[in-house]
């Protein structure tokens, strides 16, 4: 890099330099929490595929923005202006020209983005938008209501059918099975939430008036996160619930107490309580 | 100049329009056709919600708060007539007849509580208060009505109306397991806020009933198992010999009558005497109970809570010992826990406070070893239920 | 009035100074108002960041002014107050005046040798129904119950009265049908003035790339601004005539709506209104590279080509904002596939910057610098586009902390510079002063390098799952473990909020003491720096016959030691 | 006025800006009636019922009635502005007769809704309601510029200011009215007719 001449503008980028490094020295208030800027590793199905289509976008993007601060560097250091040092005269309008920057612009959409799109397009025929059919016998049907702060679960408790006494109601805390698919319907009470499982890559909107499906099968068993990604109003950062993901004998025994309780707790004249629909495939 | 003068007649038009913003205080009747009949009150989309209270309300008045204020208020607002407060800018009076404070709410106050009710409360207890939001349909338990001034976990027993304090400390709480966030609004405004759900009781009940008295939080010793004033007690900073303790008063004071039991027939049998020795339990021993009598009406029809059973359901104020020990001891009013502790210093409760305590620390044991825990809680509770 | 009809010069304060119809002078009341919006949503921005990074902590000095009852600190319902009015401050308030009004205003009439737009009076009542509007927003600031908390996107039910009683959200929707109003009488004003007035000689092929982003910004700004004043006309009627056409039949006796309806009306026009905001940069940039490199900008038509292809497209990729609103699969497959298709023209413009770059003569003035900062910024904003743009990586970065990156690194960054580089660059023509160059320097690398780090460190949140729009991430334990990114991110989004200082104190200390300025400090050919500076009240005393194109740098026919040419000089040979 | 005193003839260049200008804004403007249509017909189809059982139906007559003097108006006025571009006399008499149709137009248009309202229907009664009174309202703010327009064209031309020498103005407003008459037509066809 030629030298910056102006002793002045060399002082001033010295205390830019400074200030910035004093502002990314992180600020370590009481850190018992692990710091992490990823997500956790993907804990459903079609998790993977999330991590791997953003790792492979991350790398053509990567190489591509390399390329541009080269084309963006070179220019300023070679091509400054000296006395003597010519532009070069060209308007770029020649065919030639013309038919350079198709071929570029064509490999560039060819390379960086026909090959997203049909990984994208895999990815959604067999994970995210491949629904478990309505006759998968191990299929957990769970419906889910979204309200003004907080979540509503509901899943068919041991008779698996919904709509019965036995159902399990529960606020904020949704206990599935390991290595068994959970079909979701999701709708909201009164404004649009969404319903976003961080580590099950799942994300969908709770529509008033709409259901919405959505599915994952969680592979680890363990406690995950649910958040609120629509804003919905003044608690909508509390808005977040646990997702109890329990290996299948433990879910067994839970569910079966679960349902015990849910029939000992059922009012039959409390119609209001039995909130339900027929589950939309 | 005024070759382009229709877009400006445009916007001018719109304005006009938007002049009729604020229709004030349309309220419900103020419009044609009532809503349909099915649907309750809640389902109408709220335009035209009123958010200014008109005139100010006359509430009942706590002696406490009042001599607080008198401390805290600028010098020779208060001064003592006799044993009576007098309050020179006229916001307290006392009420010679009825012998009880009043307070006179500015309007100004109402408004601001009612405006932040409307923002932060009326999605779940109705833009009326009367506890049926749009988000309250299908909730258990369903919001708290506030036409009806009984509140379950004030930490006040029954008996008494809770005071500003208690009321301020349960929303900043909040009700865990239930929609009832920890409200991160600042103290101020939950005070109007408060203010303004008070003046919603009816006409001679709750705050404008003279009859009513407001008390404190329930009176709470302190707890021996962390008491540094008596370190010779058998439980200081020995937990289990509580949670034993607690265990068998828990049994003896029949708590199982609504909560779920934890021990089996017979031990329970042995612990209860010799009188009982062959008596049989019924099913659902080891559930909690839904009593009929024991639930509260909303909105014309009963709904009935279960008690909660401590190895499954979330404690809703009861995240350590102390807060435990005061909602058994104040008891939950309008849900048939009754007060077990001492309403002040020198009654006597029904059971000893050293009870309470053995019975809170024993509660939060099975909370904490059995929640969330499946596996545990299965072999535990088919151990109780084995004959 | 049009023509070379030099209407006289209008005496008496009033007519020369509030209801002036001289574009010149209304440039500088959009320059103003812009510059009161990026004021105004930047202190909105550093309290956003400051209740992210220490929640619940007063804000230093304004907290106690703005919230007493909570000592200063941030209520939840004012943040929502504050993100919302951030967003639609900073784009309707900020950019659209400062680059569309005040750059448009300004350089339009000067560039294409016209005395003044074609309708002065619709440009006058342009700017002041953008009064208006701005009145009517900052009014509702102080309406009870606060101002809107929906959003800057506003998606009912929460806009509705269900989610946010009281007037304030009523009033946001008239300030948007307002500003929207100014923005299309502004469109209507550009597209017949550069389609009528152009000088003899000025046909399409020789027009500045500014005119040519201005123009195609006119067309989005006439065909989409309606659609969000119908959506915000039904808004109205929903809140304070109780319809009920965003309100579901689930939840109001006299339903039937569909808060979907909204969400795609508004995106019909959110997507364009993006592409407003980015066209009159882009056509800033593509000048200011030629002109600093004194290089003809590469393949001029293809450039126009591509900003023509994305006005076009933009109309049919709005979809990609909705993906897990539940579109159906093959709408969302073929938005995401147009989403794609879009990029391929932003892609040819980028190739020909850098094409326009290379083997010049670099002037690296302040204009310059602001101009390549736009070629690094929109280059990482519009690459990380790809995420969202792919539904499976949608799903997952939707709503979150990434989206905000991307947004703010194309629509926030990108635009600013450019409009950064237009004050830097007309400065000296609009006021009669040079900006001190090396403030400028000072004040590029000083916003630069923060804003990088800023919106970057939020594709890392982002990509860690940290949704949008939360008050306190701390209160969750799965956002809490993020926190430390917020924290870094506040940090220097102080430093660039306080680099702003520079810019202002540039342009006061301008103002009052800067060097007079040349009629044409950056030896660029266009036409008008063949007028005075500041340009007198006609612009020109003759209307100039132009002969070349304003790209025409180290052309070998130019003699006389000069690697540049006026417009109005020919060409020999 | 001015500036008009001092404005010099009115050049057949001026008159096509501001028919350029002219043709951008109902472009644009009809984006606007677009979108309120096509939500119209969005939220229609997602109706169970439409007209909804027991909804108070406004007279078809009355809209009728409206349409037709709305359709002669603008004829009327189509007459007017080419008589002025001709420099035939009788342009003020039949501006001022498009101006009285007009008139009538917003007479029947008033009565249609005294009509509903009385009748108990008001905007939040029900998604028929909101969507006739919306449409309604929107098309009415545009007829009352409409009216002002011509009533300002009237108040130039008694004063001379519109003549067959400027008759840009008068030209611009009476394609302005034919724009609201087209909306109107749609509107009647859509809501009223199907």
């Amino acid at each position: 890099m030629s030298p910056i001449r102006s002793r002045r503008a060399r002082t001033a980028l010295a205390t830019l330099a400074a200030l910035a490094a004093l502002a990314l020295a992180p600020a370590t208030s009481a850190q018992q929490v692990v710091d992490r800027w990823r997500p956790n590793p993907p804990a459903s199905s079609y998790g993977q595929r999330f991590d791997d289509l953003f790792l492979l976008i991350t790398v053509l993007i990567g190489v591509s923005f390399a390329i541009v601060l080269v084309l963006l560097i070179v220019p300023v250091v070679r091509d400054r202006a000296r006395p003597g040092h010519k532009a070069s005269f060209d308007h770029g309008s020649s065919l030639h020209d013309k038919r350079f920057t198709a071929v570029v612009s064509v490999t560039v959409f060819i390379v960086l983005d026909a090959w997203v799109l049909v990984v994208a397009m895999k990815d959604l025929r067999e994970g995210y938008w491949n629904m478990p059919r309505p006759d998968t016998p191990d299929v957990l049907r769970v419906e889910v209501l979204a309200q003004q702060w907080s979540w509503n679960f509901r899943t068919p408790g041991s008779d698996g059918e919904l709509g019965t006494p036995d159902d399990v109601l529960s606020i904020n805390q949704l206990t599935v099975p390991q290595d068994r698919p959970v079909a979701l319907n999701v709708t909201s009470k009164d404004v649009i939430h969404s319903l976003f499982v961080p580590d099950m890559r799942v994300k969908r909107d709770a529509n008033p008036g709409a259901i919405n499906v959505a599915w994952f099968q969680p592979i680890k068993a363990g406690d995950f996160q649910i958040l609120c990604a629509e804003l919905c109003g003044y608690a909508h950062y509390q808005m977040h619930g646990k997702l109890h993901v329990l290996p299948a004998a433990q879910y067994d025994a839970w569910e079966q107490e679960a349902s015990a309780i849910a029939l000992a707790e059922h009012d039959p004249n409390d119609a209001e309580a039995r909130w339900a629909w027929d589950f939309k495939e | 100049m005024t070759r382009t003068l229709l877009p400006s007649v445009a916007a001018l038009a719109l304005l006009a329009a938007a002049g009729l913003l604020a229709p004030g205080d349309v309220t419900d009747e103020g419009r044609g056709a009532a809503p349909a009949p099915d649907l309750p009150p809640h389902a109408r989309a709220p335009y035209g919600v009123p958010l200014s209270v008109a005139e100010g309300a006359r509430l009942l008045a706590w002696d406490k708060d009042i001599e607080r204020a008198a401390a805290a208020a600028e010098p020779g607002r208060f001064r003592k007539d006799g044993d009576t407060w007098v309050d020179a800018r006229g916001e307290y009076a006392w009420d010679a007849e009825e012998e009880v404070y009043w307070q006179d709410v500015p309007a100004s106050t109402l408004t601001r509580g009612r405006q932040d009710f409307v923002q932060f409360c009326s999605s779940c207890h109705g833009l009326q208060g009367d506890g049926y939001g749009r988000s309250a349909r299908g909730l258990r338990p369903p919001p708290r009505s506030f036409l009806r001034s009984t509140f379950k976990f004030t930490k006040v027993p029954g008996a008494f109306l809770p005071n500003d304090d208690a009321l301020l400390r349960l929303v900043q709480h909040g009700l865990d397991g239930t929609p009832m966030l920890p409200w991160a609004v600042s103290e101020q405004r939950l005070r109007d806020i408060l203010q303004y759900v008070k003046s919603l009781s009816p006409e001679d009940s709750g705050w404008r009933d003279p009859t009513n008295e407001i008390g404190d939080v329930i009176y709470t010793p302190p707890d021996p198992v962390t008491d540094e004033s008596h370190p010779k007690h058998p439980w200081y900073r020995q937990p289990e010999k509580a949670v034993a303790a607690g265990a068998e008063a828990y049994h003896k004071y029949q708590c199982w009558s609504c909560h779920p039991a934890y021990m089996t027939q017979k031990q329970l049998n042995a612990l209860r005497g010799p009188s009982f020795a062959d008596t049989a339990y019924d099913a659902s021993l080891t559930y909690g109970k839904l009593k009929k009598d024991s639930s509260y009406e909303v909105l014309g029809y009963h709904v009935a809570i279960p008690a909660p059973d401590f190895t499954w359901h979330v404690l809703r104020y009861g995240r350590d010992a102390r807060e435990v020990f005061q909602t058994i001891a104040a008891g939950i009013d309008g849900a048939g826990m009754p007060t077990w502790g001492r309403t002040d210093p020198d009654a006597k409760g029904s059971v000893p406070d050293e009870e309470i305590w053995a019975i809170a620390h024993y509660v939060r044991h099975l909370v904490a070893t059995y929640q969330d825990q499946p596996a545990e809680r299965a072999a535990f509770m088919a151990g109780v239920r084995s004959k | 009035m049009s023509g070379d009809q030099i209407h006289p010069v209008p005496t008496g304060f009033l007519r020369r100074h509030v209801f002036s119809t001289d574009h010149k002078v209304i440039a500088r009341q959009f320059m103003w108002v812009g510059f009161l919006g990026l004021f105004l949503g930047g202190v909105m921005a550093m309290m956003i960041r400051w209740q992210l990074a220490h929640p619940g902590e007063p804000f230093p000095l304004l907290g106690m002014l703005f919230w007493p009852s909570s000592g200063g600190a941030i209520p939840p319902d004012a943040y929502n107050t504050l993100f919302t009015m951030h967003g639609t401050i900073m784009i309707f308030v900020g950019l659209t005046p400062l680059l569309i009004g005040a750059w448009g205003n300004f350089c339009i009439p000067l560039m294409i040798g016209a005395r003044d737009m074609i309708f002065p009076t619709l440009n006058m009542l342009s700017f002041w129904t953008l009064f208006l509007g701005v009145g009517v927003a900052v009014y509702s600031l102080f309406v009870p119950l606060g101002a809107a908390e929906g959003g800057w996107t506003a998606y009912p039910t929460l806009s509705s009265n269900i989610g946010t009683p009281g007037d304030g959200e009523t009033l946001w929707a008239i300030s948007i049908f307002l500003i929207g109003a100014s923005s299309i009488m502004g469109g209507i004003n550009y597209i017949t003035t550069i389609v009528r007035l152009r000088a003899p000689g000025m046909t399409w092929g020789r027009l500045p790339l500014t005119v040519w982003g201005l123009f195609f910004t006119s067309v989005l700004n006439v065909l989409f601004l309606p659609v969000i004043g119908s959506a915000m006309i039904l808004m109205v009627l929903d809140r304070v005539f109780g319809t009920s056409f965003y309100i579901p039949a689930t939840m109001a006796q006299g339903g039937g709506g569909d808060p979907i309806l909204y969400q795609h009306l508004f995106w019909i026009f959110g997507h364009p209104e993006v592409y407003i905001l980015i066209l009159p940069a882009w056509g800033i940039v593509g000048d200011l590279l030629s002109f600093f490199s004194r290089k003809p900008a590469f393949g001029y038509r293809v450039t126009v080509g591509a900003l023509a292809a994305v006005t076009i497209l933009s109309a049919v990729v709005y979809g990609h904002h909705m993906f897990t609103t539940g579109l159906t699969a093959m709408l969302g497959e073929s938005f995401m596939l147009l989403t794609f298709i879009i990029s391929v023209p932003g892609e040819i413009l980028f190739f020909n910057w850098l094409h326009t770059l290379w083997r010049g003569d670099l002037r690296l003035t302040s204009a310059m610098l602001f101009s390549m900062g736009v070629i690094f910024v929109f280059g990482l904003g519009g690459l990380t586009g790809i995420y969202l743009a792919t539904i499976s990586t949608d799903i997952y970065l939707h709503d979150t902390y990434f989206v905000v990156g991307h947004f703010h690194l194309t629509m926030a960054a990108s635009s600013l510079f450019g409009a950064f580089a237009g004050c830097y660059f007309w400065y000296p023509k609009l006021y009669g002063r040079m900006l001190d160059e090396r403030l400028g320097k000072l004040h590029f690398w000083a916003t630069f390098l923060p804003l990088t780090f800023v919106f970057c460190a939020m594709f890392f949140s982002g990509y860690g799952g940290m949704p949008r729009r939360y008050f306190d991430h701390t209160d969750n334990p799965y956002t809490n473990e993020l926190q430390w990114i917020n924290e870094l991110t506040s940090t220097a989004a102080f430093i660039l909020g306080a680099a702003q200082l520079l810019f202002v104190v540039n342009v006061l200390k301008t103002i009052r003491s800067g060097a007079k300025a040349p009629q044409n400090p950056w030896e660029v050919g266009t036409l008008e720096w063949t007028a005075a500076s500041p340009p007198p009240h006609h612009n020109f005393d003759t209307i100039p016959v132009v002969l070349t194109g304003p790209h025409e740098f180290s052309n070998p026919a130019i003699r006389g030691g000069k690697d540049w040419i006026y417009q109005t000089e020919p060409l020999s040979g | 006025m001015d500036h008009a005193l001092t404005l010099p003839r009115e050049t057949p260049r001026h008159r096509t800006d501001v028919a350029l200008g002219l043709v951008l804004f109902i472009g644009s403007w009809s984006m606007a009636f677009a979108t309120l249509f096509l939500s119209f017909l969005i939220l229609r189809q997602r109706q169970p019922a439409w007209p909804p059982e027991g909804v108070v139906l406004p007279s078809l007559g009355l809209a009728a009635a409206g349409t037709a003097v709305l359709l002669a108006s603008s004829v009327v006025l189509a007459g007017a502005v080419r008589r002025l571009r001709a420099g035939a006399p009788g342009f003020a008499a039949r501006w001022a007769l498009g101006l009285a149709l007009g008139l009538a137009f917003a007479a029947l248009q008033t009565w249609l809704w005294s009509d509903v309202w009385s009748a108990g229907g008001r905007p939040d009664s029900g998604m028929y309601e909101g969507l006739f009174y919306m449409l309604t309202w929107f098309h009415a703010a545009h007829v009352a510029c409409g009216l002002l327009a011509l009533l300002w064209i009237q108040g130039a031309a008694a004063a001379g200011r519109i003549g067959p020498q400027r008759s840009a103005p008068a030209a611009g407003v009476a394609t302005f009215w034919h724009f609201v008459d087209a909306v109107w037509l749609v509107l009647f066809l859509g809501f009223f007719l199907f």
